[in-house]
């Protein structure tokens, strides 16, 4: 019982590390800064959140005694919370700066409704 | 030990790192650029405090070097830059 | 020579460190360089807590709460800067 | 109304507290009570945060079902994403859609926003009115309908039952 506890944890904690270097080389190669922003930030956050549950079931020998449960809750709560925020600051930030779209890209709706006047412009400075 | 050969090869990593940050924020052009670069060096500090079990330095370090330093940078950035506007 | 995984684990967050720093010392404009900082600090989060397993001290984990908050500071500050606010 | 607010934001705070303090001692939980009760008052006076969620145990039983639904959902864009960084080509496809929700109320709206954002492949720039517009890393169709679809209906009849 124990032994597969320890297992299952270990299988977590390098599927949680791999996540984040796909996370990584994503970031290097991505045309650009949009599309490094997708997978930059939330492939890492599905990484760190599994590297958590990973070393919470490692540490199983004392989780009566001493609190190592609750603390990685309370660290994987607060990414799921935080990460979402920071990463669509970002996002509208670049937008604001008027980063241009790589090539490949085919829509934009959002540069239409501006210029239709529908949404109004994110402003910069 | 294998704990101590695992933290020496953090710390030559996470040193390592920090070095080039250091490097990237007084050559840099840019000043916004060169204070990220200063909060990045003073975050990796503060792991390596951690990793010579000092945690209450860590926080410190955390706290004051990273939080409250950046903020009053880009604050005063922002106030210089809306001056001389 | 049990804790092998660990080993495994640090080597591949050593790698994504220095993919983030290869795309801070690239990027063309501030976010990239925003986005990588990101990466990074969640990367070290990471570690903080493998260096608490590895040293069996739960109280480590409270430092990588308070990380964890600042950076998320650092980055709207940031954020706010771009846009003009603050 | 003001009842519900403070006591959803009470419940927050305690889970809070009992998992930083992990112990069931008399003096801790009284503690804990204490300071989560004054602190719910505090800042719940005026709030509208909670305002709109339902407190029936269906809601309930769907929150814990939308949870799960949303970690599946995340695992399985990962994986795709994961394909995309890794095959040599990089087959994407990125561009900007703009979609509809028929959700009201602001919390069910930041709920949407975030579980859009944090399903990678997808991800909100900006909400106005009902529109959201998303930056989609695989556009498959450029139409309101197509990526209404596509995106948001598998997130929006589970949280049109926990928000009335």
């Amino acid at each position: 019982m124990k032994e597969t506890l320890e297992i299952i944890g270990q299988i977590f904690l390098l599927m949680g590390s791999f996540s984040l270097l796909t996370a990584a080389i994503g970031l290097l190669r991505m045309p650009d800064v949009y599309n490094r922003v997708q997978t930059g930030t939330k492939a890492s956050t599905l990484g760190a959140i599994l590297s958590f549950i990973g070393l919470a079931l490692m540490t199983y020998e004392n989780w009566v005694e001493i609190n190592w449960v609750g603390r990685f809750a309370v660290l994987v709560v607060f990414i799921i919370l935080t990460n979402p925020v920071s990463s669509h600051v970002l996002m509208r930030a670049a937008y604001a700066m008027k980063i241009p779209l790589s090539k490949l890209t085919t829509v934009d709706k959002l540069r239409e409704d501006i210029n239709n006047k529908i949404v109004e412009e994110p402003k910069d400075e | 030990m294998n704990n101590e050969i695992i933290y020496s090869v953090i710390a030559i990593g996470i040193g390592s790192i920090m070095l080039i940050m250091a490097v990237i924020a007084i050559l840099n052009n840019k000043l916004s650029v060169a204070i990220i670069a200063a909060g990045v060096v003073s975050l990796f500090a503060s792991v390596l405090f951690l990793l010579m079990s000092a945690p209450d330095v860590a926080m410190t370090e955390a706290a004051i070097g990273s939080g409250l330093s950046t903020l009053i940078f880009f604050y005063v950035l922002n106030k210089i830059k809306r001056q001389n506007a | 020579m049990d804790n092998i995984v660990i080993y495994i684990s640090i080597a591949m967050l050593m790698a994504t460190l220095l993919a983030g720093l290869i795309r801070f010392v690239k990027g063309p404009s501030v976010v990239d360089r925003v986005v990588a900082f990101d990466s990074m600090t969640v990367t070290s989060l990471v570690m903080i807590g493998v260096i608490a397993f590895l040293s069996n001290r739960a109280i480590y984990l409270d430092v990588a709460v308070v990380y964890g908050f600042l950076s998320f500071l650092g980055v709207v500050i940031v954020a706010k800067y771009i846009q003009g606010g603050l | 109304m003001k009842i519900k607010n403070i006591f959803v934001s009470f419940l927050v705070i305690m889970i809070g507290w009992m998992l930083l303090t992990w112990s069931l001692d008399m003096s801790s939980v009284l503690l804990g009570i204490g300071i989560s009760l004054a602190l719910s008052i505090v800042l719940c006076n005026s709030c509208t945060l909670f305002n709109e969620i339902n407190l029936t145990p269906k809601a309930f039983a769907y929150f814990f079902w939308y949870i799960i639904v949303f970690m599946i959902e995340l695992v399985k864009a990962n994986i795709d994403v994961t394909r995309r960084v890794l095959s040599p080509s990089m087959p994407i496809n990125p561009g900007i859609v703009k979609v509809e929700t028929t959700l009201k109320s602001k919390m069910a709206r930041l709920i949407l926003a975030n579980s859009i954002t944090l399903t990678p492949g997808t991800f909100t720039i900006e909400i106005n009115d009902d529109a959201m517009y998303i930056h989609w890393i695989d556009v498959e169709s450029e139409d309101v309908e197509g990526a209404t679809n596509a995106i948001v209906r598998k997130f929006e009849k589970l949280l049109e039952v926990m928000y009335g």
